[in-house]
C-alpha cells in the first residue's frame, strides 16, 4: 500500500501465483474485472515459468483509485495456492515491507526470497476448503480471500466469477460457492488496509490490452489489410485483429513468414488498401530490406513492432526498448521514414492509428514501437480521445489520352506526389524499388538519384506533425526525455518528485522519426540538464538525441536493460541523486 | 465496358527493354500482350508484378500497372495485392533465380494458397542480371566463373514441385512460340486460382547454346492429366522439353471476402467499454 | 576409438525439457538417442541443429554439440556445418512451421543440394511454441484463434516436395513408436546425401486430439520405391498416416573437398604481382 | 593535365568509349597494363549504359608517376571508337579545360556534351584504318593512338595486347597491326603533353582490384568457408573467391538466398572454421537477423558489404556509402558487433583480414564496408603491407569426466570465453540465440541478461585494436574525418591545400565500431574544427560521431549522395571555403 498512514490504500499491489494449471490466470483476470467494475483503475501482467504450457504462473494487479501504468517497487500481497516453483518469481514479485504472503497451510513456509522483506506470512487451509465444496478449486477460494482483503463489493467479485463461467454452469456453481468459502475465511486473518473507496463509476472507461488498442488503432486509421507470421508477443494482436477486420470488411493472411508478410502489405497498399503487419524484434529484421523497398517506390505502410528482449531470439516473454536503432537506421542506403513509439495502453490506439494516417499521406513506411509489457498489460483505462484524421493518400485522378504522361514520382514542393491506384485508367505506372526518374522509369544517373533523395526526405521533413510528436508535461529546470513503457513509471516518478518539491518537466517522444529537433528544443527551454531514461543496455534513445537533436542541455543517461520493468521508486531515486549532482 | 479494338501493342509501353539482342524475354512480352489483347482486358485493371532480374524488368515495358519489387518477393506483393483487390488481374512474372531460389518459398506457399493469380516463370537456366551464374534449374555440369567446375547439383523440377505443394494449374510454354505462349497465358488467367506456367525462354548471352531448344520443345506434347497422381507420374518422368497443360485443377481459391462490412471499428469499441 | 559401451542414455543431457507433459517430442528425443547409440557415435562426434519452435528445443536435451538458432534457418546452419567438417554426423531437427513455412525455402534447397546430413522434423500440424496457430502441413478446417475459420487452404505434402526437389532418403515414422523410429534415424544417418524423416509427434496441448494418431498409424505401410516415378506415384495418393522408407536414391551427396591445399594464400599473391 | 606548365604530366585521365561489342573493356584494360608493366601506377574504373550486355561503355583511366585513388575533376583525353549513346556518359566523363576529344571522322562531331568545355577536338579514320588490316578492329587502332599520345612504350604496349590475346593467335596478329597502325596515324594530331617518366620499374607492384585485395585478405585471415548469393558490386568478389578458396583447401557454397548464407557461414564458423560471406546492401538487410544469432551465440563470421547505391535495389552499378546506419545500429535488441571499412583499393586486403582476426578473436561478427568503387576499380598499388595476425580463437580444451562442467559462456573479465569445437570431448554444449546463462541453458532472468549483456560489450570495448583503428595523417588545426572510399580524393585534396599553404589533418576511421572515442580525441588535439566527407545523403558518419564520440571540436559536413565520386579539386574546393568561414 503506498498509503499505510491512512486506513484505505489508494493503490494496491498483488500477486497471484500457484504451478501450473492451478487456475492463476483465470482468477487474475476475474479480480482485474471486479476491480474495474468496482470504479478502480488496475492493470495486470502476466508471468509464467519456461515450461511451454502448464508451468508456474503468476499475474500481478495492481488496483487504485487513479489511472495506473506501472507496477510499484514492493507488493502488497502475494496470494499463492501452492509454492511450487513460486520461488521462481522472487525477482518479479519483491514484497514491500509492509507486505503480507499468503499461503496455504498445507504447503508449508512460503519460499524465504519472498519473506526476507520482512512481509507477514498468513496461511489457510486453502485445499482444504476447496474440497469441502463439491467442484470447488483452490484457486476460486484464494480470490474470494482476496478480494475480501481488499474490501472488494461482494457483488462485483460475483459478477466477474459469473461473467466467465456463465457459459459452464456446472463450473459456476462450485465456483461461486468456493469465492463465498474464500470470503467468509478472509476474516480469520489479521486486518489489511482496504483500498480506499473507487473515484467514481465503471461508466466510460475501458478494460483493454495495449495489443488490442494497437488493432484497434489500426482499424480507426483505416487498415483493412493485415499479413503477418505469428510471433511472441504479437501474435494476440493478430488474434484480436484477424475476427476485427473480418467484420469491418478487411482480412487477415497468415504468411508464410515476415518477408511474405511485409511483401503483401506492400502489395495490398500498392492496391490503394491501408495495410499493416505486426511483427517482433527478429521479424522486424527480416522485413528491413522490403522496407526500404517501400521507402523507394513511396508505398504507404504500417509496422508493429511489438519488442521484446533481444538481441537475437533473446527473451520472447519479456519486455525491453532494444529495437529504436533498427526502427531508426536499419534500412540500407538513406531511407528516410516515420518511427512513433505509444507511451501507455491506451496510447497505443491513438499512436497506431496517427501512424497509419501519416504513413497514407506521406507515402512511406511507418514502424511503431510498442512493447511486451504495453503489448500484454491488461489495464482499466478513461476512454481514449479520438485519434488522428483517418488515413488521406493523395490520389492521382484518371487521366484522359492526350494529357500529359503521369509522373508517379514528380518532383513536387511538398514532395508528396499523387499516387495512381490500379484501376484508374490513364495513369498507369510501374512503382519501383530501382532509382528513378520523375515517371518511374529507372535512372542510374546522379541527378535523379539526388533528386529523388530529396523528395523522399522533404516529404517527411516538411510536414507539420503538430502537438502529437510528444507529451509535454510539468515545469522546472530539470527535464527527463523519454518514449514508451518507460513514461507510465515515469510519471509517477515524478509526480513523487513534484511532491518532495523537486520540479521536473517529463518528455515523452512519440515521433521519435523523423527527429523533431527544434520542436524538442523549445519543449526543453529554460531547461538546465536532461536525463534520458529507457529500458536498453546501450542508450539507444540517447545516442539518438545525440546524432540527431543537438540539444542545447547536457544530458544524462538512466538505463537497464529488459526483463525487468522500471519502476517509480527506482526512478525517483535516480532523479533525486541526478538532480542534486 | 470493354474496348474491343484492344490489340497486343495497347499492352506495350514505351520504355525501351534493356534487355539483349535475342533475349528470349522479347517473345514473353509479346506473348503476354497477344494474351491480354485476347483476354480484352483494360490496361489499367491489369497489374504485372516482378521481383529482381532480367526477365523481372517486364512490368515497365507493359501498359498495365507494374510493381518491380525487390529480389524473390514477388509472388508475396501479387498475393498481397490480389487479396486487397480482387476486381484486378493479377501477373506475376520473374525469372528462374528470382522464382526457385531467393523466392523459393513464396512459390511453395503460392502454389498452397491458390490465390487467383498467374505466374509466368522465364526460364533461362541462369542468373542473367548478374551476369552468369548458376540458378536452381541450371545443369549440373554448366561452368561458370563462380562454380568453375559447375554445381554438381541435380536441377529442380518446378513443375512437380508446383504439383506437390498445390498448384491448380501447371503449364509449360517456350518464347520461341508466342502465339501457343500467348494461349496459354489466357488459359492460365482464365483458369480460378494459382496458374503456374513456366516458359523456356534462352539467354543469348550467357546461355547461347539455348539458342537449339527451339530444336527441342515438343508443342502440345502436355495434355491435363486427369488428377495429381497421374500428373505427377508424368511430370516426374519428364525431360522439361514437352510444352503444353500438364495440370489443372478444380481446387477452389482462396479469395477471403473483402470490402464487406458488418461493423465498424467504433462497434468494435463497446467490447472493451466497461 | 568407439566406445561401444554407448547407451541411450548416454545421449541425454541434463536439462530439464520444456516440453508439455505427454508432447510427442519426449518420443523422438528418446529415439534419436537409441539411434544415436545403435550407431555408437559418440556425442562430440554428432551437431544437433535447429530453428526455433517447441520441437526445435531438442539439441540442448542431448549430450551432443548443439546449435540452437533462428526461426526457420537449422538447415542452412546445418548444410555450413557439415560441408565445412564432414567428419561430424549432423543431425537437423525442428518443427513443421519451422521447416515448412518459414524455412521452406532451404527445405527446398537441401532436398536438392543433397549434404549428407539427417533432417528430422516433428510435425504436429500446429505451431506449439506460440500458441497455437496453423501451419503449413494443419488441415484447412482446424480452427484458432488467428484463423477463426480455418485456413481454409490445402495442405502442403513435405515428402511430395522433398521428392520432387531431389531429396535422397525420404521416410515417415511416428513419435509412439520409438524403436521404429529409431530405426529410421538409424537408416537415415546411414544413407548417404540428404535424409528426410517426417515424423508424426502429436502437440497434446493445442491438437489433443492428435493422441488417436496411435491408432491411425500404419507400420510398415511403406517400403522404398524403385524409382522416383514409382515413388511419386504413391506419395501423391498418400494419406500421410503410412509408417516407413518411402525412396532410397542413389544420387551422389554434395561433398566439396576441404582442408586439401593446393596452394597457400601466399601463393596467391603471385597473379597480382606485376 | 594536372601539370600543363611543365614539358611532361605527373598524372593523365583518359577515358575510353563506345558502343555495345567495341572491345572498349579490352582496351581499357590493355592500357592499364601496359602502363603498369611501364612503371606507372594507374587507376581504371568503368562504366556502361543501362542495357544488360552490349551496351555502350566506358573505361576511365588514371596513370600517373604516384600511387592514385580517384579520378581527377576533368578528364585529358576523351578517346571513342563510335559516338554512338557516348553522350550519356557526359556526367561521368567531365573534359578538362585543356583536354582533348578524338574520334572517328567518319562519325562526326563528338557530343556537345564533351565539347562545350572548350576541349580540343581531333578525329582520325579509325574504322577506315582498321578496315585495312585483315581482321583489324578500331579499337585496336584507338590503342595504339592512345598509347602513342601517352608516350607509352610500344614495347609495353605490344606486351599488354599479346598477353590477353596470347592465347588466340587468329586474333593476336591483326590486333598487333592495328595497334602499331593507330601509334603510327598518332603523328598526325598535334602534340599532346605526354607523361613523365615513370617512376620505377614495376617490379613489387601488385595489379588488383578492391573486390580481390578483399578475397586475398580474407584468406589471408585464415577464411576457408564462404557461403554468398550472387549480387552486383560483389559477384566479382565471389568469383574470385570460388576456385582461389579450392585452391588454398576451401570451399565456397552458392547459396539459395543471403538467409542461407549467412546461416551456412555461422554453421561453419560453429564448426571452428573462419567464416566469411560477401553481400551489398539489399542481401546485408536480409542477413541482419542472424547476425545477431552470431552476436548472442558469440560465433566469429565475416560479411563484406560491396556497398551500392540505395534505398532498395537503388543503382546497383554505383558507388555510395550509405549503409553505415544499418551496418552499426540494423540488428534488433542490443547487438555490439565490429564494423570497419578499408580506404582504399590495397587497404581492402589488410582491413578484410583484419576484420577476419577480429571477428575470431572476439568471438563476434564482423561487417566490412567496402563499396562499388573500391571493389570494382583496378589499381597499380604498392605491394600491400602485411596484414594483422592470423585468427587465433581462443578454443575450449578437451575436458575428462569429473571436471567442472564446460561453460561455454563463463563471465570471464575479458569477455571472451573459450570456445568449444565439436569433435572435441568433455565440452559438449548447445550455441545459443536465446538468453543463457554461463552454461548456455536458456535463461529469462534479468540478472543473467544483464550478465551476458555486460561480457558481450566488454569483450569488445575492452579489446586494444592498436594503431589501425584510423589513419592519421597531416598537422594543423583543421582536420577532415572520412572513411572508405572518400579517403582517396580527400588525401589528394589536402595534399593540394598543403601546397596552397592550407594545413588540414586527415584522419579515416578504419575501425568504425567499436567506436574509438579517445583515439579520435587525442587524434584531434589542437584542432579548432573538423569536417565531417562522406559520400550519402543523410550524413551517416556524422551522425555516428554525434552520437558515439562526444568530441570536443566543432563538426562540419561536406556529403553527397552515391552514383558520382568525390574528386579532389572538388574537396579542395569546400575545404577551402569551410576553413576560412
Ligand atoms: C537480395 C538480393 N540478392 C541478390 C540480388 C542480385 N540479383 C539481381 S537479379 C539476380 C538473379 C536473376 O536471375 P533470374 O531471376 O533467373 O533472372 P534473369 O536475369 O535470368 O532473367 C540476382 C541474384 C538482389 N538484387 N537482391
Ligand atoms: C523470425 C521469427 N518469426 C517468428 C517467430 C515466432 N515463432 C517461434 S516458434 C514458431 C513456430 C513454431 O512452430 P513449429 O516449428 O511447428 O514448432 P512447434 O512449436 O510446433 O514444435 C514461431 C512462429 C520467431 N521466433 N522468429
Ligand atoms: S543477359 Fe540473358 S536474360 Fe539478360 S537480357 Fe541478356 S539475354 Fe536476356
Ligand atoms: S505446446 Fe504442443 S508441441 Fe509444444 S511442448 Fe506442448 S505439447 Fe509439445
Ligand atoms: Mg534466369
Ligand atoms: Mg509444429
Amino acid at each position: 500500500m503506498t498509503n499505510p498512514s491512512n486506513s484505505a490504500a489508494t493503490s494496491v499491489a498483488i500477486a497471484l501465483a500457484g504451478s501450473g494449471g492451478a487456475g492463476i490466470m483465470t482468477a487474475g483476470n476475474m479480480l482485474l474485472e471486479a476491480a474495474a467494475s468496482a470504479g478502480y483503475y488496475a492493470l495486470m501482467t502476466r508471468s509464467s515459468g519456461p515450461q511451454i504450457r502448464g508451468g508456474e504462473a503468476a499475474a500481478m494487479l495492481r488496483i487504485a483509485t487513479h489511472p495506473v501504468e506501472c507496477m510499484p517497487a514492493g507488493f502488497d500481497l502475494l496470494a499463492a495456492v501452492d509454492w511450487e516453483n513460486v520461488h521462481r518469481f522472487g525477482a518479479e514479485i519483491p514484497l514491500g515491507a509492509g507486505g503480507l504472503v499468503l499461503g496455504d497451510e498445507a504447503e508449508g513456509a512460503p519460499p524465504a526470497v519472498f519473506t526476507a522483506s520482512g512481509a507477514a506470512i498468513a496461511a489457510l487451509p486453502l485445499a482444504a476448503i476447496a474440497r469441502g465444496i463439491p467442484g470447488g478449486r483452490p484457486n476460486m477460494v484464494l480470490l474470494g480471500l482476496v478480494g475480501a482483503l481488499l474490501g472488494l463489493p461482494e457483488d462485483a467479485m460475483h459478477e466477474a466469477v459469473s461473467r466467465t463461467l456463465g457459459k459452464r454452469p456446472a463450473a459456476l456453481e462450485p465456483s461461486l460457492a468456493a469465492l463465498a468459502a474464500g470470503r467468509s475465511a478472509a476474516g480469520s486473518l489479521q486486518p489489511f488496509t482496504p483500498l480506499a473507496p473507487p473515484p467514481g463509476s465503471a461508466a466510460g472507461r475501458w478494460l483493454i490490452t495495449g495489443n488490442e488498442a494497437a488493432g484497434l488503432g489500426a482499424l480507426q486509421g483505416g487498415v483493412r489489410f493485415v499479413a503477418a507470421y505469428p510471433i511472441t508477443p504479437a501474435t494476440e494482436m493478430l488474434e484480436w485483429l484477424s475476427p476485427s477486420l473480418e467484420s469491418v470488411g478487411g482480412v487477415l493472411v497468415q504468411a508464410e513468414d515476415e518477408l511474405a508478410s511485409i511483401n503483401m502489405a506492400i502489395g495490398a497498399s500498392y492496391g490503394g488498401v491501408p495495410s499493416l503487419t505486426a511483427t517482433s524484434g527478429p521479424g522486424l529484421a527480416l522485413m528491413l530490406e522490403s522496407l526500404g523497398l517501400a521507402v523507394a517506390s513511396e508505398t504507404p505502410i504500417v509496422v508493429v513492432d511489438i519488442m521484446r528482449v533481444g538481441p537475437s531470439t533473446g527473451i520472447p516473454t519479456k519486455s525491453e526498448q532494444g529495437d529504436l536503432d533498427i526502427a531508426l537506421h536499419g534500412l540500407h542506403g538513406d531511407a528516410p521514414h516515420l518511427v512513433l513509439a505509444p507511451n501507455g495502453v491506451g496510447d497505443a490506439l491513438a499512436t497506431t492509428q496517427w501512424a497509419v494516417t501519416l504513413a497514407e499521406s506521406l507515402q512511406c513506411p511507418a514502424i511503431v514501437l510498442s512493447d511486451q509489457f504495453l503489448g500484454q498489460a491488461r489495464a482499466v483505462i478513461d476512454r481514449p480521445a479520438a485519434g488522428a484524421s483517418p488515413a488521406a493518400r493523395d490520389v492521382a485522378a484518371a487521366a484522359a489520352e492526350g494529357d500529359a504522361p503521369y509522373r508517379r514520382y514528380a518532383l513536387t514542393d511538398s514532395g508528396i506526389s499523387p499516387m495512381a491506384i490500379p484501376g484508374t485508367a490513364g495513369v498507369t505506372y510501374t512503382a519501383d524499388g530501382l532509382e528513378h526518374g520523375e515517371r518511374g522509369t529507372p535512372s542510374s544517373q546522379f541527378t535523379d538519384h539526388a533528386a529523388q533523395l530529396d523528395k523522399r526526405l522533404r516529404k517527411l521533413a516538411d510536414h507539420d506533425y503538430g502537438e502529437r510528436w510528444a507529451d509535454l508535461e510539468g515545469e522546472g529546470d530539470l527535464a527527463v526525455i523519454t518514449f514508451g513503457s518507460c513514461t507510465g513509471p515515469l510519471r509517477e516518478a515524478l509526480a513523487l518528485a513534484y511532491e518532495r518539491g523537486l520540479a521536473v518537466r517529463l518528455v515523452s517522444l512519440r515521433l521519435l522519426a523523423p527527429a523533431q529537433p527544434a520542436r524538442l528544443a523549445a519543449a526543453l527551454a529554460g531547461v538546465r540538464k536532461a536525463l534520458v531514461l529507457e529500458q536498453n543496455h546501450s542508450g539507444q534513445l540517447l545516442r539518438h538525441l545525440k546524432s540527431s537533436f543537438d540539444l542545447p542541455v547536457p544530458l544524462a543517461s538512466l538505463r537497464k536493460p529488459g526483463g525487468q520493468q522500471f519502476n517509480a521508486a527506482e526512478i525517483l531515486r535516480h532523479v533525486v541523486e541526478w538532480s542534486a549532482a | 465496358m470493354i474496348d474491343m479494338t484492344l490489340t497486343p501493342a495497347h499492352y506495350k509501353s514505351d520504355v525501351k527493354p534493356v534487355w539483349c539482342p535475342g533475349c528470349g524475354d522479347f517473345g514473353v512480352l509479346n506473348a503476354l500482350a497477344k494474351a491480354l489483347a485476347k483476354l480484352a482486358l483494360r490496361p489499367e485493371d491489369v497489374a504485372v508484378v516482378s521481383g529482381i532480374g532480367c526477365s523481372s524488368r517486364i512490368p515497365a515495358y507493359t501498359s498495365a500497372y507494374g510493381f518491380h519489387g525487390v529480389h524473390g518477393r514477388a509472388l508475396a506483393v501479387g498475393t498481397g495485392l490480389k487479396v486487397a483487390r480482387p476486381d484486378l488481374t493479377v501477373v506475376v512474372t520473374g525469372g528462374d533465380g528470382d522464382g526457385y531460389s531467393i523466392g523459393g518459398n513464396h512459390f511453395l506457399h503460392a502454389c498452397r494458397r491458390n490465390v487467383d493469380l498467374t505466374y509466368i516463370v522465364m526460364d533461362n537456366r541462369v542468373y542473367g542480371m548478374t551476369k552468369g551464374q548458376p540458378s536452381p534449374t541450371t545443369e549440373a555440369d554448366w561452368t561458370s566463373k563462380l562454380m568453375p567446375q559447375g554445381t554438381g547439383l541435380g536441377e529442380i523440377k518446378p513443375m512437380a514441385i508446383a504439383l506437390a505443394a498445390g498448384a491448380n494449374f501447371i503449364a509449360r510454354g517456350f518464347t520461341g512460340d508466342p502465339n501457343g505462349l500467348a494461349d496459354l497465358i489466357v488459359s492460365a488467367v482464365e483458369h480460378p486460382g494459382f496458374s503456374f506456367v513456366e516458359v523456356l525462354s534462352p539467354c543469348v548471352t550467357f546461355r547461347p547454346e539455348q539458342r537449339e531448344w527451339k530444336k527441342m520443345v515438343r508443342g502440345h506434347a502436355l495434355a491435363p492429366a486427369a488428377d495429381s497422381v497421374e500428373a505427377a507420374t508424368r511430370i516426374f518422368a519428364d525431360d522439361g522439353m514437352n510444352l503444353g497443360v500438364l495440370y489443372a485443377g478444380t481446387r477452389r481459391p482462396f479469395a477471403p471476402p473483402i470490402g464487406r462490412a458488418q461493423r465498424t471499428p467504433t462497434d468494435l469499441e463497446r467490447r472493451f467499454a466497461l
